[in-house]
């Protein structure tokens, strides 16, 4: 018990601390395969830092909404993230159902993020706000069709049970896990804002979805932000790697070395197709995640004809 | 005797004496008296405090006692009221038929009693149609074209009708020929004891003729209109006593001849009859309902569906029958109340177009109260009787061997309740374009004291299910051989 | 009589007499004091009833008995004193508010005396109807609630919208009552008793009892507002006071769902059809609630939208159970059946919340459209933090207990599907994912109803901005209630289980619902609001240190922004409305001038229900027309009705001639 | 005997369909009022009784004197107008008539196969019943329609007669009391609509309707 607790707050620990390094890692394979030398790859922790240190500075009209929904996106991560296994180490929370838990703790931060784009009373973070609600609104479907078919597969719903438990004499998971990790890796890009859905680094307001949220917040509020949106991505990065864990026949090393060389390979994965990809239109953006969908129903087709 | 001279002898008298008397407190003192006493001897031979004997063409059995008690309750609070109804500002051609009131009333009394009593055919026909000539008059009250119109058709369609049902009479004397009862006297009692030896031919026949014939008294369609004439434009106690009691009148002399007719071959067919009846009633009440813009017309059009609810449930038979006499009771009762308020109505916006009546409820508001909830109670709303009343019919149609009807009568009643409540609200709730009429403050009158007792008395009788009448009821259904 | 000699039971007595008592205050002639009195009087009734119901079994660890009262009239077993709790439950915060609420009508110079009266008459019946154990009893309850709710309605009866709402009321509840007929009909006729506590019926036996399942389902359906049987509900909710329709529905329309669970007694173990039926029906009604809801900018109307898509939810959660009593698996019945009671439960307490919230600000505004709201959170800070609550609440959000009923549902799916292999899987995943997407819409449309209405700057001028002390405390308790059952259901979840333990399984009973880490819930949720608090106290300190400042919104270097230049409801709800428009009929009103110059232009957006406008409404005309067209009976020539009579007699006599 | 007074009875009812003279309804009337007393009295032909013999002297004298009359003072009262103009021609009218009769002298010569009956006075009676009905509906005067329901009401009294339904004078008196009141209403009816309609024609009663 006290041992697989610690392991727990160990993998905590981990992903918080690695979360910008990951985002400073993609940063810097894109500057490569784009010809530029880039940031350094601890950027982005220099930006947190220096937005710690900032004044804050909210806008005339906005209310406690917009000064509470920072600390609530960043708690709901740090619990989100809790639920992850690294390696074969035992997240802190695990429990059955706590996929769901897990779903639905991002779809509070959500909620409240989107509260306090509107609160500001501009129509850009509106229009931002609008363009998260509707794309959420696909992305829910793509995370259950994914985790709940494999959750079926194993028959557990809980993630760490569920990647403890795969035997691969199943033959199909192989298959299953290419279709998988395409289908949560267009989830990540949808819910961490990437390319090609969004574009964290352009500069128009009218093309944004995530910055344009939060384009009136500064100092520990945007510091909050940044850092929940880091780890929000390396969440999803998490999500994608913990599929291959089971090929480690349950050992510790194993797993160990899947999480590091699976994260370190997940962003070249990223920074290649960010430098690929351009942006799309916003009107076909639901097309795309439509497209998402319909991988996981293939998920399910898999499943069901490969037992 | 003094029965007799109280149902019937009586009530002629101070119809005599209402004649001679032009004062008009004393013709409603005395017949206020007369009216109380016959509903008190009608209570006494219910309850069976007191056995009657009556002279020759004249009898009790449970049907007739059961029926003269809705008449005399009926008329007793319709006497109650008429004084005050009288001394309204109606329209001034009216004084005329203010002088002939109470006398006609006496007379539809006596008239209406002896056709409740008879016990022969003959004597039934006779005070039927006096019943009609009793009315026609009142129906006239206003002295206005509509009303005159009202009374012509009236008078002749029921005139008609009533012939044919005399033919009906004498066709079943044609089937009594070359029987034990070939020459004897038109007894009904006689005649259902030897109902079997009739000749089904004639007898089918004269059912025939006396269902349809006195359908222009009850009611059943196609044979509505004069009596919706009729409703619509007389004053609004007249109106409440035709729905509330002569329509059961007639009805009384189609369930003799389908009493005699039951233990024949041919039953099932009167049965069929009254189904088809019935079913054309409700029909037409839902055609109607749509188009109605008077609100008198839309009540009495409610009564037609009621009726034909009633014959329907007699000719289905078994549980249907019993809730159908119960109907009987709740829908009398509850037709005062709605006329009533109706009558209040009219003599505030002195108008029947519905188009024309705003707002009641802020106008009048113990009227307007009242007025939803006797809609209530006729549309079948618990606790009112009419709800325990239906689901007995409803339940009967169900288990009888047409259950499907009961999905056709759901459908007529339905929209027919639909439509109506749309007309009731919109008067009663819609904001009316002038407000000289919404600064009204109305004062508690006797009419809203009667719609409350009437209205508890529905409640009472549902709720608490006196045994007598329900005893009543089951013997009247073992007189029809109901099997329960 | 002996009944009376129950302790518990004669409380239970003593609550109905004060109840009935408060009508008495109604007597007093100003009006102020009478309706505070009889709330007041009327609230301590609800409150011993409560604390009756807390004494019964059904709160206590013994076995519930399931009682009956007065020669088996009233019958109290687990589903009856659950629902009867939760009556007791919501009505004490309405009525408590509804002083406040009402006061504004009197400020009007509107009596609302007749309508109190029926509100009162509606407590109470609505409690008969669930403890009703004999048919016709139960039939007149169900009637009287439904009428003297109709009554209440039709305060502002001079209103156009009043009188089309309350009428689509009006006549949805005798189509109900019809179907409800038939329905106990054939019960009566197939066990020959009239007592609930005598109908058991099992599916073998033809076809009668496949009949009666659908009609308590269409007839109960249209009282709970399942789709496609809703139609009445967006229309009757809005109109009614706010007081009422927190009632309406909190509770009313839950009587629906009490209904179903009763027929289920009535006829369980249910084959699975059914099972799947609720379980179409339900998603159904809860996508397209929602959407609904979604296209709305009247709040009310929006809200009795969402009341669809809930009872949707609670349908789902029924038809796992359904389909767990139909293949004999305790646990997944005892997790649909719960999921669905809990829902019942969280949405009554919630959508309550949330109607009353309206009221308040339909009280101040005088309007419900919320196009025209907005800043409100500056003006009521505490109303809009409750309204909140309940906004997060309703989307199933963690930590609120609305997202602790829908994870048994979603527990439930993944039940089955691992119990009954073959294909449940998919089916199962299907559903899953409908209800996540049911989860998001509801997201979507509450942070509209939320940002347009509280946040921001105001659209249109607010004079002043009154709360009363009533409004606080109902909202209040409820926001309480909410968080409670959110971060501790132990005990809720434990008298779920109670409730379906007592006669729901025809299996043993199962622990899968008990089974569930609630500390694990309890653990996680206590442990994000600390960390919030601690972040905040950071944020606080960290201001302090680097300085706070408020300055303008970027306006991309526009200067002057006006509260109307904000994103509006219509605009923030376009793009997902615009995916189902046919569905939701959903149009659009565009008036841009192509003109070089800058003129005015608009944009509106409406949505129409689909049931109504292309199925009930027509089908009305039609059969309006169609009597339009009989004109042979509306002849006014004597002649014609003398012609009837020869033409009838003729044809009559020809059957009784041919008649065999 | 029965049968040459029933014959009669029908030759009075074609004379009703031909005539277009109000006046010649009311003569019908008596005519056939003559008619029905004999039919009465016959049977105290051989054993007399004054007993027996009131009914048949109150119907002459209501059917004969008091009906007609009244008639006759209602049409000079309200000097109505002599001649009525038919709707439809008497070439279809009187065809459909002579139908009518012949269907209902074959239907009763059927009938009388079932139970005896003496098949001239029933069917007599039986086609003055239809015909008083086709004059109601085929004439728009209302004191036509009055005429017509009285043909109708001695076809019934003929009818009666055929079928030897004895019912007890008190009734018969009552019933020929009804319909003098009946048609005494009626007339005042008719007084008072000269007052308020434009004319005495079934078209001018069209205000109640829906």
């Amino acid at each position: 018990m006290g041992l697989t607790f610690l392991q727990g707050i160990i993998s905590i620990i981990v992903i918080m601390a690695l979360a910008p390094l990951f985002a400073g890692m993609v940063n810097k394979q894109k500057a490569i395969l784009t010809g530029r030398i880039g940031a350094p790859v601890l950027q982005p922790y220099y930006e947190l830092i220096r937005l710690f240190k900032k004044e804050t500075i909210n806008a005339g009209t906005s209310s406690f909404i917009s000064r509470i929904s920072p600390l609530i996106n960043l708690v709901s991560m740090i619990v989100a993230a809790a639920m992850l296994p690294v390696g074969f180490w035992k997240p802190i929370i695990s429990f059955n159902g706590d996929i769901i838990l897990f779903a639905y703790i991002l779809g509070l931060a959500r909620f409240f993020q989107i509260l306090a784009a509107m609160d500001i009373g501009s129509s850009f973070e509106g229009m931002g706000a609008a363009r998260e609600a509707t794309f959420a609104l696909f992305a829910e479907p793509i995370f259950f069709f994914t985790i709940g078919s494999i959750s079926f597969i194993s028959g557990y719903n809980s993630l760490f049970d569920i990647y403890h438990s795969i035997q691969l004499n199943n033959v199909s998971y192989e298959v299953f896990i290419i279709v998988c990790s395409i289908s949560v890796f267009m989830l990540a890009v949808t819910e961490c804002s990437r390319m090609p859905v969004d574009d964290p680094n352009t500069h128009l307001e009218l093309t944004m979805i995530h910055e344009v949220m939060i384009l009136d917040n500064s100092g520990i509020d945007l510091f909050l932000y940044q850092y929940s949106s880091y780890i929000k991505l390396f969440i999803y990065a998490l999500l994608e790697i913990s599929f291959f864990y089971p090929f480690s026949q349950k050992s510790n090393s194993v797993g160990i070395l899947i999480f590091i060389t699976g994260s370190v390979a997940l962003t070249f994965v990223l920074g290649i197709v960010e430098t690929i990809t351009s942006r799309y239109r916003m009107k076909n953006i639901p097309q795309y995640l439509l497209f998402a969908t319909a991988i996981g129903i293939l998920n399910l087709l898999i499943y069901t004809f490969t037992k | 005797m003094l029965e007799f001279s109280i149902f019937i002898l009586i009530p002629l008298a101070s119809a005599g004496l209402c004649y001679l008397i032009k004062n008009l407190r004393v013709q409603y003192a005395i017949s206020l008296f007369v009216s109380t006493i016959h509903l008190g001897l009608s209570l006494a031979v219910f309850l069976g405090l007191h056995h009657t004997l009556l002279p020759t063409f004249f009898g009790v059995d449970s049907l007739s006692k059961f029926f003269i008690l809705i008449l005399s309750n009926v008329y007793f609070w319709v006497v109650l009221v008429s004084y005050s109804y009288l001394k309204r500002p109606v329209m001034p051609r009216a004084e005329e038929g203010k002088r002939f009131y109470f006398m006609l009333l006496n007379f539809y009394l006596a008239a209406n009693s002896a056709a409740m009593l008879s016990s022969h055919f003959g004597m039934y026909w006779v005070a039927a149609e006096a019943t009609t000539l009793s009315v026609a008059p009142l129906i006239y009250f206003y002295r206005n074209e509509e009303s005159l119109e009202a009374m012509w058709k009236y008078l002749f369609l029921v005139s008609i009708g009533i012939a044919f049902a005399f033919i009906g009479i004498l066709l079943l004397t044609l089937s009594a020929k070359g029987t034990s009862l070939a020459g004897g006297q038109l007894f009904f009692w006689e005649f259902i004891r030897k109902a079997g030896q009739l000749n089904p031919i004639w007898l089918k026949a004269s059912f025939v003729f006396i269902f349809v014939g006195l359908s222009t008294k009850i009611g059943i369609a196609p044979m509505h209109s004069g009596d919706i004439d009729a409703t619509s434009n007389a004053p609004s106690p007249i109106a409440a006593l035709m729905s509330g009691s002569l329509r059961l009148t007639a009805l009384l002399g189609v369930l003799r001849i389908f009493q005699i007719i039951r233990p024949t071959s041919s039953f099932e067919f009167a049965k069929t009859l009254l189904i088809i009846g019935a079913l054309l009633s409700l029909f037409v009440a839902f055609v109607f309902m749509f188009r109605v813009n008077n609100y008198k017309r839309l009540l009495a059009y409610s009564s037609v569906e009621h009726l034909g609810l009633i014959s329907l449930g007699l000719g289905i038979g078994g549980l249907a029958f019993v809730g159908a006499l119960y109907h009987a009771i709740y829908n009398s009762i509850t037709k005062v109340v709605l006329f009533l308020m109706a009558g209040n109505i009219h003599s505030r916006f002195k108008s029947r177009e519905v188009d024309k009546i705003r707002s009641v409820l802020n106008v009048l508001p113990k009227t307007g109260w009242l007025f939803i909830l006797a809609f209530m109670a006729i549309s079948g709303i618990p606790p009112l009787g009419i709800f325990f009343s239906e689901i007995k019919i409803f339940e009967g149609i169900l288990f009888s061997d047409k259950p499907y009807l009961l999905a056709v009568v759901m459908f007529f009643l339905l929209f027919i309740f639909v439509n109506m409540g749309k007309i009731i609200f919109t008067m009663l709730y819609k904001k009316g374009d002038d407000d000289k009429l919404q600064s009204g403050v109305e004062k508690f009158e006797l009419t809203h004291f009667v719609a409350i007792v009437l209205l508890i008395l529905l409640v009472a009788i549902a709720v608490a299910a006196p045994d007598k009448v329900n005893l009543n009821i089951i013997d009247i259904a073992k007189d029809f051989g109901v099997k329960l | 009589m002996n009944d009376l000699a129950d302790p518990g039971y004669s409380l239970f007595i003593v609550a109905f007499a004060i109840q009935l008592l408060a009508i008495v205050f109604l007597s007093i002639r100003n009006e102020r004091t009478a309706l505070f009195s009889s709330s007041i009087v009327l609230v301590i009734g609800l409150i011993l009833g409560l604390i009756s119901t807390f004494s019964s079994a059904l709160f206590s660890s013994v076995e519930i008995p399931g009682r009956t009262f007065f020669s088996n009239w009233i019958r109290l077993d687990g589903l009856s004193i659950y629902f009867i709790f939760i009556i007791q439950l919501v009505a004490i915060p309405t009525t408590v508010s509804g002083i406040s609420y009402l006061n504004h009508y009197i400020d009007q110079k509107r009596s609302v005396k007749s309508f109190f009266i029926f509100y009162i008459i509606l407590l109470i019946s609505t409690q008969f109807v669930v403890i009703a154990n004999q048919t016709i009893f139960f039939l007149v309850s169900w009637e009287v609630m439904s009428m003297s709710a109709y009554l209440a309605m039709i305060l502002e009866r001079e209103k156009e919208e009043v009188q089309r709402g309350s009428f689509y009321y009006f006549a949805a509840s005798h189509v109900l009552i019809f179907i409800l007929y038939i329905m106990f009909f054939l019960l009566h006729h197939q066990t020959g008793s009239w007592y609930f506590s005598d109908y058991h019926l099992s599916f073998s036996s033809g076809i009668v009892v496949p009949l009666i399942f659908i009609l308590s389902l269409i007839g109960f359906g249209i009282k709970a507002g399942f789709i496609p049987f809703h139609f009445w509900l967006p229309q009757a909710h809005p109109i009614a006071p706010t007081v009422l329709s927190a009632f309406l529905s909190g509770v009313i329309i839950k009587m629906g769902i009490y209904g179903i669970f009763r027929t289920f007694l009535f006829l369980k173990p249910v084959p699975e059809w059914c099972g799947w039926l609720l379980l179409i029906v339900g998603m159904i009604s809860a996508i397209f609630g929602v959407w609904y809801a979604l296209a709305q900018h009247d709040i009310k109307r929006l809200l009795a939208y969402h009341s669809v898509e809930n009872i949707g939810i609670i349908g789902i959660g029924i038809g796992i159970g359904f389909i767990g009593s139909a293949n004999n698996l305790s646990s997944v019945q005892v997790l649909g059946f719960g999921g669905a009671l809990l829902h019942t439960l969280n949405h009554a307490i919630f959508k309550s919340l949330l109607f009353i919230g309206s009221g308040v600000i339909y009280r101040n505004l005088g309007i419900r459209n919320i196009e025209l709201m907005g800043g409100l959170i500056h003006r009521a800070k505490y109303i809009a933090l409750f309204f909140l609550a309940g906004s997060v609440a309703i989307s199933g959000i963690p930590p609120f207990n609305g997202f602790i009923s829908e994870f048994i549902v979603y527990t439930g799916f993944f039940k089955t599907a691992n119990e009954l292999k073959n294909y449940y899987p998919i089916l199962m995943l299907m559903f899953v994912v409908g209800l996540a997407f049911v989860g998001g819409l509801a997201v979507g449309c509450f942070t509209k109803v939320n940002s347009v209405i509280f946040l921001g700057s105001e659209r249109r001028e607010v004079k002043r901005f009154h709360s009363s002390i009533y409004d606080y405390v109902s909202l209040g308790f409820l926001s309480l209630l909410c968080i409670l059952i959110g971060f501790y259901p132990q005990p809720f979840v434990g008298v779920v289980n109670k409730v379906i333990s007592s006669g729901f399984l025809n299996g043993n009973s199962s622990s899968a619902l008990i089974n569930i880490d609630w500390h694990y819930f309890t653990l996680i949720f206590s442990s994000l609001a600390i960390g919030i608090i601690l972040l905040y106290l950071l944020k606080l300190k960290l201001e302090k240190k680097y300085g706070r400042r408020t300055s303008a919104a970027w306006g991309c270097g526009y200067e002057n922004l006006t509260p109307r230049m904000q994103y509006s409801a219509s605009s923030f709800a376009d793009e997902l409305n615009t995916i189902p428009k046919t569905i939701l009929v959903y149009q659009k009103e565009v008036e841009i001038s192509d003109s070089p110059y800058p003129v005015s232009s608009g944009f509106e957006s409406h949505s129409k229900d689909f049931v109504d406008y292309k199925i009930v409404l027509p089908l009305f005309n039609f059969l309006r027309s169609l009597a339009a067209r009989i004109g042979f009976l509306s002849q006014t020539d004597i002649r014609y009705y003398i012609a009837f009579i020869l033409i009838i007699i003729s044809i009559y006599g020809l059957i009784a001639f041919l008649w065999v | 005997m029965e049968n040459v007074l029933s014959i009669l009875f029908c030759l009075s009812l074609f004379y009703v369909v031909v005539t277009s003279r109000v006046k010649a309804y009311v003569t019908v009337l008596r005519f056939q009022g003559i008619i029905l007393s004999v039919l009465l009295v016959i049977p105290f032909i051989y054993n007399f009784s004054i007993f027996g013999i009131i009914l048949p002297a109150t119907l002459l004298l209501v059917k004969v004197f008091l009906i007609p009359g009244y008639i006759n003072k209602v049409i000079l009262d309200l000097d109505i107008k002599r001649r009525i103009e038919p709707p439809i021609q008497q070439m279809i009218f009187l065809p459909l008539v002579i139908a009518t009769m012949i269907i209902v002298f074959l239907a009763s010569s059927i009938l009388s196969k079932i139970t005896e009956l003496d098949v001239i006075p029933f069917a007599s009676g039986f086609s003055a019943i239809i015909i008083g009905i086709y004059l109601i509906i085929f004439r728009r005067k209302l004191i036509i329609h009055v005429c017509g329901f009285l043909i109708l009401e001695n076809g019934i009294f003929l009818f009666g007669t055929a079928v030897a339904s004895e019912l007890p004078m008190m009734i018969e008196l009552g019933t020929l009391l009804d319909i003098f009141v009946v048609v005494f209403l009626m007339g005042i009816a008719l007084n008072r609509i000269r007052g308020t309609f434009a004319g005495f024609e079934a078209t001018h009663l069209g205000r109640l309707k829906d």
